[in-house]
């Protein structure tokens, strides 16, 4: 089962998790990316390419289902303004054992960094900057392939 | 050719548009291409696309590199590194 | 932070993924492991040894705290008697980037497999076997070395 | 020397006790040592303790080789290979 929202709401984990839990998976592995304020950071707004975004992030839940022949892949990815400790992505893969459900999570957070269309914007007090692109996400993408 | 083209982040917000369409003519053949024939609308369309590193494409939502072909392309995405997640 | 409990009571997954959030954490990674229904078991019973479990695993925790410079981590493991769906386990780490959530989450779950005092008994109808060892499970464990 | 063994799973159920108080001989300085000596006391504890390879131990709760001495042991456990998680 492949589930993929990009949504201005926040993101509700226990509804999520819950629906990811099935009779024939014995494991379910998750990751969650929240804002951070430990660096000034008092606003992160999400810019994303409706359509293409939400196609590009299907197609990397088919790839993990796929590779680690698991029983299925969520992807929740928030947009629009946060503050820091709202949780702006949530990633779940499940599957019979761990190792495969775990290997698929790591998948999809370090490909949907460098490769699903969405922009953040920091905002710190009246100062907006668009966040760079990381040489150390594109690394981390790069150890799939 | 009829294109839309589609901006993002700070490309969206140096041009100052969202969204536009244009009428391409057939001497352009690439995302290059038609980012060069682009440059010279306005200077907001100069600024963004003044480093081409900087620049990523998608062709019909299809993530691509900026010497890919747009023949028969009914919408040309072009927009920074991505930073989701 | 370091959480953990050993209880009877079914896992809460939102209050827990809650309590592990916080202000300087940017990644949350956990994983659940459920009694899976798929080849007959109609109920697992978990035994465990009172106190050298809990230390056991505070012990590992602390090792993965100080490995990957977590900010949090948080094992509640259940025992007792459970039905398929049943969430046995639940381990989450929180760190300020993804990567050391994410092999510090794994690592839990291996080590925990291999090296904290839990005995899973299946039954199936009038049929009930304690759970063999794996030797795949020492070899994940072995990876952390 | 006062030791309470304890014993977990099918050790538990073989032996059909999870914990006993003995009085060990000065003799028995190891683990191993131990399961040797409890083995004779009866039928539960000697179907239990057939395949060493399959036992593991814990001295005062933490988990140690067979052949760790137990001089100074306070709690001894004896269980079958863990499978938690």
């Amino acid at each position: 089962m492949i589930r993929v929202v990009v949504q201005d709401a926040p993101i509700d984990i226990a509804a999520e998790h819950a629906a990811a839990e099935a009779p024939d998976v014995g494991a379910v592995a998750t990751f969650t990316g929240l804002v951070r304020g430990d660096d000034g950071v008092t606003e992160l707004a999400l810019e994303h390419y409706p359509g293409a975004t939400e196609r590009a992030l299907e197609n990397l839940c088919h790839e993990a289902v796929d590779r680690w022949s698991l029983a299925g892949a969520t992807i929740v990815h928030r947009v629009g303004p946060m503050v820091p400790g709202d949780r702006v992505v949530f990633v779940a893969t499940t599957a019979r054992h761990r190792g495969a459900a775990l290997d698929a999570c790591a998948f999809l957070i370090d490909r949907l960094k460098t490769g699903v269309p969405f922009w953040k914007r920091e905002r710190r007090g009246g100062d907006a900057r668009w966040v760079e692109a990381r040489a150390g996400d594109d690394a981390a993408a790069a150890r799939w392939n | 050719m009829a294109i839309d083209v589609l901006y993002f982040a700070w490309v969206r917000e140096s041009i100052g548009t969202g969204a536009e369409r244009v009428e391409v003519p057939d001497t352009v053949t690439s995302v290059a291409g038609l980012i060069d024939w682009l440059a010279v609308r306005s200077e907001g369309h100069a600024t963004a696309f003044v480093d081409r590193d900087r620049l990523r494409a998608a062709v019909d939502q299809v993530f691509v590199s900026l010497d890919t072909p747009i023949a028969g392309a009914r919408e040309v995405a072009i927009f920074p590194p991505v930073t989701g997640g």
